[in-house]
């Protein structure tokens, strides 16, 4: 057949008319339209059997149970534990994303030395046997040269088996330099010790049962304490819509969440939360008012007192009548005097009145001093150790482990002072003061420290002044990270031995800070470890056996499980089934107070001090009393105040954010990689800024480009800033999203304690 | 009888704003469940998919009278009124998202909708979101995906539907076990079941029994844009004035 | 579209939508046709 | 060298000025593919819309030129059913006019959806209540009618004509075209009110949403009117541009003069029912809704300034120009008029797509603002450059005005 041009065109047309009328296009319609369904990249969840684990959480002190949901061996999603005692099924945001960090690529795939420069990020590849020689050759190396106590350990939290072990390998290898990240746990454990003569309790407050509740400062719904048990209190305290069963007072500088669900917010001159409380002591005092009975049979240092020597010592009672009146006590806080009188009226009155303190989520340790003049309130109105109220938790003694075998090197360099001079006598309150471990490392004042352990802690980020920090840390020529996630502590280290993830692990989960009825966790591994890392207690044990001599005889036991099963005794099956253990006796039973302190009460005047050898000066340095902490900086040349506030939604410890709580921030905290700053809109207007403007902060500790954020829960004057952000390690989904607040900010020391108690730093705005 | 009162089901929702301290569990608890992607950069709250969104709202009062609230946002599932359906229902030309006359769930399917969007032009809510990006998981997230729901396409248009597949799941329980009727506990969306605070109640509106049919008669019970006659199967409770005025014009 | 579509109703609503577009379809599809086989005719009879 | 292909007796410019012509046309033709290809294999994030503005410069393009393109069915309508003979020197411009609109607002249409491979389940799984299915039915099968009332002027060029099979077709095609622009009227009447019903049945938008009329909101019926009020003038605007730039005079004065009173009596009619209407969504509809009339414009960019922009002076004053006389024979106050007329549908459109979405309805939701990305302005801009193309060839090789050799004597 001859194809002339007329008859090639008419074949195609035929032969797309043919295909027209054929089914092929409309398969092949009906076929690209599945593909859409279906595209390859979209990925499909496999199905499998669903089977539920119990373990619990320990992304923070919370210390929930929580409920994995697998399918296969695939973790599909956390949820709260029905059945446990600290959080009956809810669970908080932070909990929910757990999965993100388990899976998320911000994990350490394996053990890692450094290649390039310190945080670099180049990386080799290292198998254990390598990561933990090394790691034993130093330490072996700083014990033949006599210098054992050279060797420090930053932890995230010395209590459980975990943190005792650390504790016990430094011990036995000759390092008193252990120190724990600072929290309210730190001023607890001081106030107990002077008011109440507990040695590292902690105050524990039956929120549920109060009925008239003023917090100081206390992020309640923000994460404070065990933030789920926390949460669901604030529900109880609301009740029946029809019907309001517990008072809230949120005295606070910024209308954070917990103040805007208080019954009444109290907005307070930053830092002055000692002053209110011993107003509202003149006032219950003055108006005859507290509990007379508790008072006098209970407590010590109310009235005024002579000691052995005939000397008459300034009592509570004077003090507060004297110095705190609440006209002036309106001119420290700005909170008008009729408001003050009140307050102590309504609070006194109450059946269960309670006085909380420590500030935010409680990650910073805050004054003693301020700790006392609230929890003095606690005593005026006889709401200690009863329902209602607050106790004293003593921590639960969870190792009778045999003692430690020490050799000569470890008693002699064992009894050096330590670097952060707790313990010593200029601090002989505090156990720890990592806020004082970057001054002493720079300054030269102490001995170097030459290798530094840190696990369960990122304190590159979290710690104030991080130029001061990452110096300090440059300092120490090696450094080891046993972080399952590259955060900024691991990367500035020079080997990284991974932890498995709190999913991944056998854990104890110590009585959540706060709760008064102690309760026991465990934390069980729910899948398998995904990479290549080891339970640190593991670790521990292995570099305890290749150091051999005594260190090793101190550790005898095969594996962390092992020791885990050998700690609990008789209560691991238990624990075991059941995934806690509560002792809900606890708090119920003590009817009756009873103090440990040397007047065998309760101290308002506390002996204790001194005792110690701090240089009191006068009576009042033994007292409850407001004891201004200037914010860093002159108030001329810096005008304003910048304050951090706290979100739940903000990971801001340890543990970067995960992307889910990212993506819940609103657009007025960060936009972008912009983090907003929020100001009074008065503040704002009288500098000339306007809403979602730049604007340059500068503080005595650096600068920082912010976005600003009118609002107007935020005192005149005051700059507030979310904590928990700008991270520079991590992932793509963590770093570089808005600023850290450590990077502006310093630390400010009680002179009396050592701990870090300020509150903020002072400020100046400036145009970008 | 039993089968007569089935019909009538209609879930739905109360959530206490007074209790809510908008910490976000419930969004969060939501994603998890839903296999809710995420981007690197989810500061744009215009393309940022939040089935469950948590809006913040104040008085207006300055300083120091401000106060705020917090108001929990997922998908109202719209009974409709007047003949009308939901208002997204109506609208959908491919059938994608209709209303089940059974439970008065609003659903969605992802595999029918071409990403036209009229639905969200029509949701006063803004509980409608479209999927603008392909959804990635990185890292080794993939495995964390729940296969009882499936992930969405790009170009396709999601919404929060009160954890339709955790109904299922009680329903074949209760089939299993011989049972025709699923008892009040037994379903419960992710939001419900996470939330801290206890805010938010779930339950058989028409049911006597269930909390929700007493919490709904509450005076302090509202919903949001009433008088636009979507007829919202989520109520709201709050004692202060101001939050129950801010819900409708 | 068609009544083998699971959406297919035959309500009042559907009757008309659907009798309208096939009633359009019908009229315009038979337009052409007309067009087409008077066109084949002419052809046919060569007038052209 | 393309002489052979231009009509008879007319006179066009060269080939090479032609191709330049249309070359630099076809590059912004391209950048509108290049915008339109990322955004088909990169999906709508290419786009600035967001969920707030799930529609954007497409859908408020889409319903202008739909709008515009009106001029093609009621020309149609009122040339081949009602019978005004004049006409016919304009209805195969108006066809044209027509075709491009609507073709480009299918394209348009399939660029809008997040997945057009699944676009065709608006036919397939229909919801016969969606005004949205409605739409797409009667403007693809408006399409076919317009493609069919296209194809016998296609037929008429020089060369096809000679294919004798081709040209009977055409002929017998032009004989019946009666039956099509019947056809056409009915589905156009259809598809500009559902259009319009699309907003007007939105009931939790308190800004778009109207009472109406069994199934129809009256925003179905406003629609139609602005929009067969609208296209007329749009035909006259476009038949003035393009003697503008080829020029010459291409159709009579009086053909236009009666076209522009059509225009501006239906104008009137539009306006009077869009006035009452508005009064009754300002003082019923919208405060049963908790709304009033200035909530809608208070406090955000399209303010008063926008309503009276559209209903006054795009609506009352060419109303006024169109229905007098002297307005209409001074070329410059009618061409003034239909562009007036024409703006006022456009903005008729963006207010009912843009502002409809972009006010919050939620007392505690914000105001967002939305503007296109460059991949949305340029496939918008590609419609113009088509229309431009497709207006050049059918021009230069088509007898398009049948006055033309007589307005132009060689």
């Amino acid at each position: 057949m001859k194809l002339d041009r007329r008859g090639f065109i008419k074949f195609f047309t035929g032969a797309g008319a043919g295909l027209m009328l054929s089914p092929l296009p409309w398969k092949l319609t009906d076929d690209i339209s599945i593909w859409t369904q279906n595209w390859p990249w979209t990925p499909v969840p496999p199905e499998g059997k669903v089977t539920y684990a119990h373990t619990a959480c320990t992304l923070c002190p919370g210390g929930c149970g929580i409920t994995v949901r697998k399918v296969e061996d695939r973790a599909i999603k956390i949820e709260g534990r029905e059945d446990h005692p600290v959080n009956r099924g809810g669970i908080c945001i932070l909990g929910l994303a757990g999965l993100q960090l388990l899976y998320g690529p911000s994990r350490i795939k394996s053990p890692l030395k450094r290649t390039g420069n310190r945080g670099s990020g180049r990386w080799e590849k290292i198998s254990w046997e390598e990561g933990i020689s090394e790691l034993s050759s130093k330490l072996s190396e700083l014990r033949r040269n006599g210098e054992a106590h050279t060797a420090a350990c930053i932890l995230g939290s010395d209590r459980g088996t975990t943190g005792h072990l650390f504790s016990r390998f430094f011990t036995a290898y000759g390092s008193p330099n252990v120190i724990r990240t600072p929290s309210i746990q730190d001023t607890y454990e001081i106030t107990l010790a002077l008011m109440h003569g507990v040695e590292g309790g902690t105050i524990a407050y039956d929120l549920e049962r109060a009925d008239f509740i003023i917090s100081f400062s206390s992020g309640l719904v923000e994460g404070w304490g065990s933030p789920v048990r926390t949460i669901m209190t604030n529900s109880l305290w609301k009740g029946d819509p029809s019907k309001q069963r517990a008072r809230v007072v949120q005295v606070e500088t910024r209308l954070s969440n917990t103040a805007a669900k208080a019954d009444e917010w109290l907005p307070i001159r930053p830092g002055t939360d000692a002053a209110l409380a011993m107003g509202l002591a003149h006032v219950i005092i003055t108006k005859g008012i507290y509990d007379k009975r508790f008072v006098n049979k209970f407590c010590f240092g109310f009235e005024d007192w002579t000691d052995k020597s005939g000397k008459t010592h300034m009592g509570f009672k004077r003090l507060a009548l004297e110095q705190y009146s609440p006209q002036r006590v309106s001119d420290i806080t700005g909170i008008s005097a009729s408001k003050i009188v009140a307050l102590g009226q309504a609070f006194a009155k109450a059946t269960h009145p309670l006085a909380v303190c420590g500030r935010g989520k409680g990650s910073t340790a805050g004054s003693v001093y301020e700790f006392m003049a609230i929890h003095a309130l606690n005593a005026l109105v006889g709401n200690i150790n009863r329902r209602g109220g607050v106790f004293q938790l003593r921590e639960s003694d969870i190792t009778q482990w045999p003692t430690v075998k020490k050799d000569a090197i470890a008693v002699r360099c064992g009894k050096m002072p330590r670097i952060d001079g707790a313990g010593t006598d200029q601090y002989p309150l505090a156990r720890h003061l990592l806020n004082r471990f970057p001054e002493v490392i720079n300054t030269g004042k102490g001995y170097p420290i030459k290798v530094l352990l840190v696990h369960d802690a990122n304190p590159i980020y979290t710690m104030p002044d991080s130029k001061a920090v990452e110096e300090a840390f440059s300092r120490i020529p090696f450094i080891v990270s046993f972080s399952s996630y590259m955060d900024e502590t691991a990367k500035y280290a020079d080997l990284i031995l991974p932890n498995h993830t709190y999913l991944e692990r056998w854990e104890d989960v110590p009585t959540p800070i706060g709760i008064p009825t102690p309760v026991l966790s465990l934390a069980r591994p729910v899948v398998k470890p995904q990479f290549d890392t080891r339970h640190v207690g593991d670790v521990l044990i292995t570099l305890a056996r290749t150091l051999g001599g005594t260190i090793a005889e101190s550790f005898k036991w095969d594996d962390y499980e092992t020791l885990l099963k050998d700690t609990m005794g008789n209560r691991w099956n238990a624990l075991k089934d059941k995934g806690f253990l509560e002792d809900r006796t606890y708090g119920e039973a003590s009817s009756a107070p009873t103090f440990s302190t040397s007047s065998g009460k309760f101290e308002f005047y506390a002996t204790r001090l001194s005792r110690t050898g701090i240089k009191i000066k006068n009576d009042i340095e033994c007292l409850p009393h407001y004891e201004p902490i200037s914010p860093m900086g002159d108030s001329s040349t810096y005008p304003l105040i910048l304050i951090p506030y706290e979100s739940i939604r903000i990971a801001d410890g340890a543990i970067g954010n995960p992307p889910f709580l990212t993506k819940t921030l609103e657009d007025t905290v960060l936009r972008k990689d912009d983090l907003f700053v929020e100001i009074n809109p008065r503040t704002a207007m009288k500098y000339g800024f306007s809403e979602l403007q730049y604007a340059m902060i500068r503080t005595p500790r650096g600068k920082i480009k912010v976005r600003l954020h009118l609002y107007d829960g935020i005192m005149p004057g005051i700059l507030a800033m979310p904590k928990g952000l700008g991270h520079s390690a991590y992932d793509r989904f963590i770093k570089g999203k808005g600023v850290n607040f450590n990077t502006v900010m310093a630390s400010a020391e009680e002179p009396v304690s050592g701990l870090d108690a300020t509150w903020g730093i002072r400020a100046k705005l400036e145009r970008v | 009888m039993k089968e007569a009162y089935k019909e009538t089901t209609r879930y739905g929702m109360v959530i206490d704003l007074d209790k809510c301290t908008g910490c976000g569990t419930c969004m969060v608890a939501c994603m998890a469940e839903n296999n809710i992607s995420f981007k690197e950069d989810e500061t744009n709250k215009l393309d940022s998919i939040t089935w469950m969104r948590v809006y913040k709202i104040t008085n207006g009062r300055p300083y120091p009278n401000t106060e705020i609230c917090y108001i929990p946002r997922p998908c109202m599932h719209c009974e409709g009124s007047h003949g009308h359906p939901a208002p997204c229902v109506s609208v959908c030309p491919a059938t994608a998202t209709d209303q089940d006359p059974k439970t008065g769930i609003v659903s969605q399917i992802y595999t029918r909708c071409f990403g036209c969007r009229y639905c969200m032009a029509a949701c006063p809510y803004h509980a409608r979101y479209f999927n603008w990006w392909d959804p990635v998981w990185p890292g080794e997230m993939e495995k964390y995906l729940n296969p009882d729901v499936s992930p969405r396409m790009r170009g396709v248009v999601e919404k929060c539907s009160f954890c339709h597949h955790r109904l299922q799941r009680a329903k074949n329980k209760a089939y299993l076990e011989g049972r025709r009727e699923i008892r009040e506990d037994e379903y419960i969306p992710a939001c419900a079941q996470a939330c801290p605070a206890n805010a938010i109640t779930f339950g058989d509106l028409n049911n006597p029994e269930h909390k929700v049919y007493k919490l709904k008669k509450s005076p302090y019970a509202f919903r949001l844009l009433e008088r636009l006659g979507t007829n919202p199967k989520v109520y709201y409770l709050s004692r202060k004035g101001w939050v129950r005025r801010a819900a409708d014009n | 579209m068609f009544p083998f579509c699971f959406e297919w109703q035959w309500d009042a609503g559907h009757f008309l939508f659907m009798g309208s577009l096939y009633m359009v379809l019908t009229v315009v599809g038979l337009g052409l046709m007309y067009a087409g086989i008077r066109t084949f005719l002419d052809l046919k009879k060569g007038d052209h | 060298m393309d002489y052979a292909l231009i009509p008879e007796g007319v006179k066009r410019c060269s080939f090479g000025k032609f191709v330049l012509w249309i070359s630099a046309v076809s590059l912004l033709l391209l950048w509108g593919a290049a915008g339109a290809l990322l955004c088909w294999i990169k999906g709508l994030n290419q786009t600035n819309m967001n969920d707030y503005f799930g529609f954007g410069i497409w859908i408020t393009l889409d319903l202008a030129v739909i709008a515009l393109g009106a001029g093609a069915f009621f020309t149609g309508f009122l040339r081949y059913i009602i019978g005004i003979d004049e006409l016919k020197n304009i209805v195969n411009f108006a066809v044209i006019i027509g075709f491009i609109c609507y073709s480009s607002a299918l394209a348009i249409l399939g660029l809008d959806v997040g997945q057009p491979l699944r676009g065709w389940f608006i036919f397939w799984h229909t919801n016969i209540h969606s005004m949205l299915a409605e739409v797409a039915f009667c403007i693809t099968c408006y399409f076919c009618v317009l493609c069919i009332e296209y194809l016998p002027l296609l037929l008429e060029n020089r060369q096809l004509k000679k294919i004798p099979s081709l040209n009977l077709f055409g002929h017998h095609l032009h004989r019946i075209v009666a039956v099509f622009a019947a056809t056409g009227t009915f589905l156009s009447f259809f598809h500009q009110g559902s259009l319009g019903g699309m907003y007007g049945v939105l009931y939790a938008r308190p800004f778009a949403f109207r009472d109406g009329f069994f199934i129809w909101p009256w925003t179905f019926f406003l629609f139609i009117l602005s929009a067969i009020a609208a296209g007329p003038s749009f035909t006259i605007l476009i038949t003035w541009i393009t003697q503008k730039i080829t020029r010459k005079k291409l159709v009579k004065k009086n053909v236009i003069a009666l076209l522009a009173k059509i225009s501006g009596w239906l104008l009137l009619g539009y306006l009077f029912f869009k006035i009452a209407d508005t009064i009754y969504w300002a003082t019923v509809t919208a405060p049963a809704r908790g709304f009033t009339f200035m909530d809608f414009y208070r406090n955000q960019p399209y303010g008063l300034w926008l309503f009276i922009l559209e209903i006054g002076i795009c609506g009352v004053i060419p109303a006024i120009i169109l229905l007098t006389r002297r307005g209409r024979e001074n070329n410059s106050w009618l061409i003034l008029a239909c562009f007036l007329n024409c703006t006022g549908v456009v903005i008729n459109r963006f207010v009912f797509t843009v502002q409809t979405l972009a006010l919050p309805v939620l007392p505690f939701d914000r105001f967002v603002t939305y503007f296109p990305s460059w991949q949305e302005w340029a496939s918008s801009l590609a419609v113009i450059a088509y229309g431009i193309i497709v207006i050049s060839l059918s021009y230069r090789y088509l007898p398009v005005f049948p006055q033309e050799k007589e307005l132009n004597p060689a």
